[in-house]
């Protein structure tokens, strides 16, 4: 029978395989790529793509950063912005006029001069409203690049943007906006190739295929080489790129390694010199080990849950603060969470650009229980329940269950929890169709205007029905006006004050950024944007004598 | 009539059913017998958790956090602190429950279904395995979402959800033993003596393809338990605090390394039950096949 | 020397319920040159006997206690297993009861013939393969070069037995067991066969063993004749002593059994109870096939009170014409009048109230009962479901039908599996009688029962017949058991009647040469005259 | 047999459409929209988008464009990955799944045939109890679990095997293989157990074994055919179910196949996604149940000249 027969060709195969591979699995990639200066970079998820003006993701914006490259590029160590294509920028008196000078050694990839005309261009694509960017708001300081974005404007001619020469752009923004130049950082601000683009259609096309491998034009550290869907995005080091002397790596690997086991276990081969993050129980492992690859740092992002104020009954402010107080966030961080995050107690991250929050309560349980009391429910008697909502993770769960208890333990009320897949959990949310849900909030740019502003009575991603004017006044009126940073900062804490007497939500923690990092990895410092810039790290060959 | 005569009389109305029979020849199969005692032992420990658990389900002990067996906590504990003989206990409840439940629901559906499709034949059989194909093909992640949404969060649903998938396969199998069966000449002795068909399927078509389906239930009922779990990440199934054996097992398996008494334990009572399952399973397909026990 | 020299030979079944002693001291020999038949009825340790020479019986639960049996100088009981595979299809081959399935389907013929040559004498494959075409050539397979490499179920019952017998003499056996090689045959093919088996045993010159159940087979063919009963040899001799001068009464008793007789013509009344007129059913095969008329333009009356019998071998029709008057099979065309009522026009209510008046008797006794109902509950189910006994009648019932049928009353609780064939079969003709219907067919009922059961079952049928004034429709294809039971026999052709007439009639003045072929076949025939 | 695989491929027809259209209007329903993510979309964003995907037309218009795109074999362009057509993230993940799929099944029938003959041998002995124990632990040990400890076993304490990847390091396929396949190795140890057993009880086993064949021979060259009949009519189903059902393996190693595109599909509510991935599936069970049913037939003699004569 032939089934038999193929069966017995195959068997001496298998058996060979089995002794090929039993010899071990050979020299690890994170060798060979110190050798040879080749990253190997756990990179989460495969990007949706790799158009700056379509692309939402943080996987995307690595890939996409190492591919292009914005005017001014944040420095890795002190997020202080520094000169990107633009070799220089002033700002006007009145800080609503930039001027940037553009590097005249800037060039594209494929070797055309940048020019400011490449800006105006490029802002107008992301601009308009059919391409569909969802970052589009990136652009809004300028002048009337809202209502274009809207389509209340038609004319891209009245938006704030001009090209003085081929070399000089002139912005023009709504109002001085101190954290502008940081947006040129960010890919939705980036220019594209023109002529790419407009090769495979037209300019606001979201399907043509010019981020292709073969076609892709850029203008960053590094070009784009191989890119096998699920499998692997291989850039090499640009020849083309205005900065190249400083650039000492040879090429990069992105991996999506979407499954967070999966990613620590090839790192814990040397398959990865980088992980995109840790699973949880892991950390006190890695922390326990020797010139630990384990790296720990703040990050710009607070993790907390949302309270719907128009449900009984946390529309009183009591109860709110009640279930706030009652949290030990302490003690849930050292345990369930393994230390690797930091307590919060408002909204906006610590240290945001020397900005530091008000914290205005602790862990009282005594305090909490009298404030339920007050509110009609002295030992959770009465408590008409409460749901919590969340969305389907690991980590979600821990701190869910965690919290249920503390609630019961600390007020002796029941908290029932309800976990959802992702887009029910968003539409819950969106919907305001729930009592309490987690949220958390990623900073697209180091300002506590950036978190500050989530609360505006038209917030889009306020979802608590939080509304209070004197709160939106401070925060679009007065906070632009200030003369100074300290001002201006004064302004944010008396807000963020008014925030948390007010309770429209329970801060829980401070993001951290949790990578694994080999240690043959050099210059890739930690920092609260969690930003890359592939420019400056390099690997150490000699890794283990340099220890 | 003659005492003797009453006797028989009094004998042949005696009821030693089928069932009656399969129990008496089962009793005989000790390795059955085994399954059954732990698949009653476990039955009555679910049934009785509220009183004898050692702890409360929900009870944590965050300083105390996961820690391996002790005097204190047999099993260990949760990263919570929360004992894990006690998870076990109740997760069982859940797990058990879903898992024969929501394979009783597959098995009436299912068998009905393949064996009306089987017996009847022609055009109807036709539109009713088509309807098998159809319902097989569809994606099952969005057709749960969906009846969550329409229907809320509930643990009914969660066993007709997954009854509601499990059942296809059952159909498949019972229609084609219900194929041969319908050739069978006492099938067609039964149709002789004017028995409506619904009858002849249950009296003398069902009874006679029993053996596949019950092996093929005590491989559902496992993987309904797991499949649980995963409803339960999709939102469907139950909600923390409460847990089963599929989800503690889906999160020991992330923690192996480090706590690999998580993933042990309650491996091992899905894996004592499984095996109970398929030795009672074995045991019953014996038990029924009258003719086996000729030898 | 004998071939074959079989000294107290004791095999033994250990089951849950005690040993059974399957063999019990056996002797017996096989000359060169001649034909040994054993006769026996089913348990009656005939098989057994013969497997245990070539340990091919299970062990366990099988264990031979005791005896010797000398082949060739050797003791075959004593030789290790791969000794004994040598002997095996080398030195003694085997011939089994039914070639359908005793043949591996999904095999070609050629492949199967050729194993034993292959594997025993290191034969090459083209070697082997001439050999084979010779062999099904002189085993009657016409054109073997075609059909060599066609598989099993492309041959007829028949032809199948005559590759089996080909495939056992393939290694020039010097002793040649044949297990019932006829028993699933149609009569003439039977015929055919025997007379194939005693020449080539006469041209070979070697010993066969025939194992049969019915002595009128082994009649033209056997030289010595051993008969056993319950693991014992009662009585042995050669032909003609036991034919004419059997001593024990089980010898003789078998010989009784053989129908021998036509039924004497009873007085029956003229009215037709049953009227078909141009029957037709045939069977589609897809659309553009030609269907298979299985049953064509047949018409012919049953009056009240008679048993019609029906001959003719498999494939002539007659099954379908009688589960066509039942409405079983959908009818294709023609009228089937009881007590002028068109059966193949009622629907429902009325046809469940016609299905209690005709009832069926299948072949097969294993197949015709539900495997896990017992006979309280096979009995007890039409008895209920006509009305015939309500709720606390009903034991009374069943136990009335048992007594009828002659079951033993505390045989009430057990599995059909737990009888014997005639037991079962004694089942369904109580279950089909349940009803009190007015008409029964009977399809083959005795054609799987070894001859003295078929007596009994026969005489039983003729009893309750008279007892419950039934009109029959006894089919078979044994023209002998028919001639016994009915009144009047049609002859059945390829769908069509070919002859019809009272049994004394057909016997004495065949007019068909089919008929008279039919005739010609029935063994034992010349031996009876 | 032509006429037997046209009438199966009619039959399929409607059944796929039912699919689609079912499909279809399924996901439109379902909560969540494909371009809802944790930051607000601006609405104005939200509708150019919308427009760009034919979303801002009426369901049924909707449905029947996608009905004739795809009568043109083209299923559209992907919600989630801009720039890629559904067609061309099918093309890119189906042949690392087939081959998956098939090196699983390969694994499957091996250990899984092999434990069932084994045991079909002597039944109800140590020989027969250990290789399905060890097939039924198979069963209830889904891959989230044996793929991550196949992994720390033989990827990482041993150092033996590379732990994820496909086609990129040498040996980089077996762990999957074998932990897709072991559930399926468990089902096919059970059913070649049966159909072993039944078929070991035949008259023409008695047949082989009267010509003196040693009992390997009798197990090999006549018990084996007919004994694996219901192992081949299940493949069929089982190739289908690989396909389908390989996400969590493919996750596990990051492997870049059809099954992580046909899950995230459903979680990111990529519309033409789902319906591609459930069209292209369900098109291949239909072929997959064909060809096994084809191929039991072609082993079975009786149903191949049946086949062959229609």
């Amino acid at each position: 029978m032939s089934l038999r027969r193929t069966a017995l060709k195959l068997l001496p195969t298998l058996c060979l395989c089995v002794t090929l591979v039993a010899c071990g699995s050979g020299e690890s990639r994170v060798v060979q790529g110190n050798r040879n200066g080749i990253l190997h970079y756990g990179n989460g998820t495969e990007p949706q793509g790799l158009d700056p003006h379509i692309v939402t993701g943080l996987p995307e914006s690595h890939i996409v950063r190492a591919l292009f490259e914005g005017l001014a590029v944040k420095n890795p160590f002190t997020l202080e912005p520094e000169p990107g294509v633009a070799q220089s920028w002033d700002i006007s008196e009145d800080g609503r006029t930039v001027t940037f000078h553009l590097n005249p050694q800037a060039r594209w990839s494929n070797g055309d001069t940048m020019t400011a005309h490449d800006y105006v261009w490029s802002w107008q694509r992301a601009l308009n409203p059919a391409m569909g960017n969802q970052y589009a708001y990136m652009l809004y300081p300028i002048e009337n690049a809202e209502a274009f974005a809207t389509g209340k404007l038609q004319d891209f001619a009245e938006v704030g943007v001009k090209a003085l020469d081929k070399h000089t752009l002139q912005v023009q923004l709504v109002t001085a906006t101190p954290y502008f130049i940081q947006l040129m950082d960010h890919y939705s601000t980036f220019a594209v190739h023109r002529p790419t683009i407009e090769k495979f259609g037209q300019a606001t096309d979201r399907f043509t295929p010019w981020t292709r491998v073969e076609n892709i034009v850029g203008n960053g550290a590094f070009t784009l080489k191989e890119w096998k869907l699920n499998r692997r995005i291989r850039v090499e080091k640009s020849g083309t790129y205005w900065d190249r002397d400083r650039v000492k790596l040879n090429g990069v690997v992105f991996y999506p390694t979407e499954n967070i086991s999966s990613e620590e276990r090839m790192f814990r081969v040397g398959q990865l010199h980088y992980t995109q993050t840790i699973p949880l129980d892991k950390i006190p492992v890695y922390r326990a080990m020797e010139n630990s690859p384990y790296v720990n740092a703040p990050y710009l992002g607070t993790y907390y849950y949302l309270l719907n104020i128009n449900e009984a009954p946390l529309q009183d402010v009591r109860v709110r603060r009640a279930l706030s107080l009652a949290i030990d966030r302490e003690r849930l961080n050292n345990t369930v969470l393994h230390a690797a995050n930091v307590p919060a107690y408002g909204i906006t991250p610590p240290g945001t650009l020397g900005y530091q929050p008000p914290k205005l309560f602790g862990h009282d349980v005594a305090a909490a229980r009298q404030l339920l009391a007050e509110a009609g429910f002295p030992d959770g008697e009465g408590w008409p329940g409460l749901e919590l909502t969340y969305n389907t993770s690991e980590s979600h769960r821990k701190i869910a269950v965690a919290l249920q208890q503390m609630w019961k333990d600390a007020l002796n009320i029941e908290v029932t929890l309800s976990n959802q897949e992702w887009k029910v959990y968003l539409d819950s949310v969106d919907q305001m169709n729930f009592q309490m849900a987690r949220r958390g909030w990623i900073g697209d740019y180091v300002d506590p205007n950036n978190f500050l502003d989530l609360f505006l009575c038209d917030g889009g991603n306020n979802n608590t029905g939080f509304c209070d004017p004197q709160y939106d006044d401070m925060i679009t009126r007065q906070a632009p006006r200030a003369k100074s940073r300290e001002e201006r900062y004064a302004i944010f804490y008396a807000a963020e004050t008014l925030l948390m007497e007010q309770m429209p939500f329970i801060p829980i923690y401070t993001y951290t950024s949790n990578h694994l990092i080999h240690p043959s990895v050099r210059d890739m410092p930690s920092n609260l944007m969690d930003s890359l810039n592939l420019k400056y790290v390099w690997l150490d060959q000699n890794w283990e004598g340099a220890q | 009539m003659s005492d003797a005569s009453i006797t028989d009389i009094a004998q042949a109305e005696q009821g030693t059913s089928l069932w009656h029979d399969a129990w008496l020849r089962l009793r005989r199969n000790r390795l059955a017998l085994f399954g059954l005692g732990i698949l009653v032992l476990f039955i009555t420990i679910a049934l009785l958790t509220p009183w004898i658990a050692p702890y409360g389900y929900a009870e944590q002990n965050l300083d105390l956090g996961a820690s391996g067996p002790s005097a204190a906590h047999w099993l260990g504990t949760d990263i919570f602190g929360r004992d894990l003989l006690t998870q076990i206990m109740y997760g069982g409840r859940i797990s058990l429950a879903v898992g024969f439940i929501a394979t009783a629901v597959a098995l009436l559906i299912g068998v009905t279904w393949g064996a009306v499709a089987g017996y009847v034949g022609g055009r109807v059989d036709a539109v009713m395995m088509r309807l098998v194909d159809i319902l097989y093909a569809l994606p099952f992640m969005i057709f749960i979402v969906l009846l969550m949404v329409v229907f809320g969060r509930n643990l009914l649903l969660l066993f007709l959800a997954i009854g509601a998938v499990e059942w296809l396969t059952m159909a498949r199998i019972m229609r084609s033993q219900v194929q041969t069966l319908r050739q069978q000449e006492f099938v067609e002795a039964a149709v002789s003596l004017g028995l409506s068909p619904s009858t002849i399927i249950r009296r003398h078509v069902i009874p006679n393809a029993l053996g596949p389906i019950i092996v093929y239930t005590t491989l559902t009922i496992p993987s309904v338990m797991l499949l649980e779990a995963f409803l339960s990440f999709l939102g469907l199934g139950i909600q923390p605090p409460q847990t089963s054996w599929g989800l503690l097992i889906s999160y020991g398996a992330e923690t192996m390394e480090e706590y690999p008494w998580l993933l042990l334990f309650p491996g091992l009572a899905l894996t004592l039950t499984l095996f109970s399952l398929n030795f009672l399973g074995d045991g019953l397909r014996d038990a029924l096949d009258v003719r086996g026990s000729r030898d | 020397m004998a071939l074959l020299e079989v000294n107290n030979l004791g095999v033994s079944f250990v089951t849950r319920n005690g040993t059974n002693r399957a063999v019990d001291d056996v002797s017996f020999t096989v000359e060169s040159g001649q034909i040994t038949a054993i006769i026996g009825e089913s348990g009656s340790g005939k098989s057994v006997a013969c497997y245990s020479l070539l340990g091919l019986i299970p062990q366990p639960p099988g264990r031979i206690d005791s005896g010797q049996a000398l082949f060739g100088g050797r003791d075959l009981l004593q030789l290790p297993e791969a000794e004994l595979r040598k002997v095996r299809g080398r030195d003694i081959a085997m011939v089994f009861q039914d070639p359908m399935t005793c043949l591996n389907p999904y095999m070609t013929v050629g492949k199967q013939l050729v194993e034993p040559l292959r594997y025993h004498q290191k034969t090459p494959a083209a070697q082997a393969r001439r050999r084979a075409l010779e062999l099904l050539q002189e085993v009657g397979i016409r054109d073997p070069e075609s059909t060599i490499d066609n598989y099993p179920h492309q041959f007829s019952g028949g032809m199948r037995q005559r590759v089996m017998i080909a495939m056992a003499l393939i290694n020039e056996p010097q002793l040649l067991i044949a297990d019932e090689p006829t028993t699933a045959l149609d009569v003439t093919i039977q015929a055919q066969i025997l007379q194939l088996i005693a020449e080539l045993q006469r041209k070979r010159d070697i010993g066969v063993i025939f194992i049969s159940h019915d002595l009128a087979v082994v009649a033209d063919i056997a030289d010595q004749i051993v008969v056993m009963q319950e693991g014992k040899i009662v009585e042995s001799g050669d032909r003609t002593g036991i034919f004419r001068h059997a001593r024990h009464p089980y010898t003789q008793k078998l010989l009784a059994a053989i129908p021998a007789d036509s039924k004497a013509g009873a007085t029956l009344s003229p009215e037709p109870l049953i009227q078909v007129r141009h029957l037709a059913t045939w069977f589609g095969q897809g659309r553009k096939q030609e269907p298979v008329k299985a049953v064509n333009d047949v018409s012919f009356d049953i009056r009240r009170g008679e048993v019609l019998g029906v001959v003719g071998e498999s494939g002539s029709g007659k099954s379908t014409i009688g589960r066509s008057l039942l409405r079983l099979v959908p009818v294709t065309a023609g009228q089937v009048l009881f007590d002028d009522t068109d059966v193949t026009q009622l629907k429902g209510r009325a046809l469940k109230d016609m299905r209690r008046r005709m009832q069926i008797i299948f072949q097969d006794p294993f197949a015709s009962l539900n495997p896990r109902m017992t006979v309280y509950d096979t009995l007890a189910e039409p008895l209920l479901l006509h009305g015939i006994e309500n709720r606390s009648s009903v034991a009374r019932g069943v136990l009335k039908l048992m007594d009828d049928v002659g079951l033993a009353r505390n045989f009430v609780r057990k599995y059909p599996h737990e009888f014997s064939g005639g037991q079962r079969q004694r089942i369904a003709i109580g279950r089909a009688l349940a009803t009190h219907p007015e008409f029964v067919v009977a399809d083959e009922p005795v054609s799987a029962l070894d001859v003295t059961i078929q007596a009994q079952i026969l005489d039983l049928m003729l009893a309750l017949g008279r007892e419950y004034g039934l009109t029959m429709m006894f089919i078979s294809h044994d023209l002998a058991v028919v001639r016994h039971i009915a009144d009047r026999i049609l002859v059945l052709y390829r769908g069509e009647i070919v002859e019809q007439g009272t049994g004394h009639e057909l016997f004495e003045n065949p007019q068909q040469t089919y008929t008279r072929e039919l005739l010609q076949s029935i063994p034992g025939r010349s031996l009876l005259q | 047999m032509w006429r037997f695989i046209a009438y199966r491929l009619l039959q399929a027809i409607p059944v796929i459409l039912a699919v689609i259209t079912v499909t279809f209007f399924l996901v439109r329903v379902a909560p969540g929209g494909p371009f809802d993510s944790e930051k607000a979309v601006v609405p104005e964003v939200k509708a150019a988008l919308e427009a760009q995907y034919r979303l801002d037309q009426p369901l049924l218009t909707q449905y029947a464009a996608y009905l004739g795109d795809l009568a043109q074999g083209e299923l559209g362009p992907s919600f989630k990955y801009p720039g890629r057509s559904v067609n061309e993230l099918i093309a890119a993940g189906l042949p690392v799944t087939a081959e998956l799929g098939l090196y699983a099944l390969l694994v499957a029938m091996i250990i899984g045939g092999v434990a069932g003959i084994i045991a079909s041998l002597k039944p109800n002995t140590a020989q027969d109890y250990l290789p399905m124990s060890a097939a039924m632990i198979g069963i209830c040990m889904p891959s989230f679990l044996l793929g991550p400890l196949l992994v720390l076993v033989f990827g990482i304490y041993l150092d033996w095997l590379p732990v994820s990847g496909w086609g990129d390091i040498p040996g980089d396929k077996i762990l999957p293989a074998i932990t897709l396949g072991s559930t399926y190795a468990a089902y096919i140890a059970r059913l070649s157990r049966a159909g072993m057993l039944e078929v070991m009880t035949q008259d023409y086993i008695r047949t082989a074994r009267a010509k003196g064949l040693p009992e390997w021979q009798v197990v090999t060259r006549h018990a084996l055919r007919g004994g694996l009949i219901p192992v081949v009519a299940f493949l069929g189903p089982a190739f289908a179910g690989l396909l389908s059902g390989s996400f969590v393996v493919e996750t596990i190693f990051q492997i870049p196949g059809l099954g992580r595109f046909y899950v995230q599909a459903a979680f990111n509510r990529d519309y033409t996604m789902i319906l591609g991935t459930t069209v292209f599936l369900s098109t291949l069970i239909v072929l997959f149940n064909l060809l096994s049913d084809i191929l039991a037939a072609w082993m079975n003699p009786r149903l191949r000249t049946q086949f062959s004569e229609h």
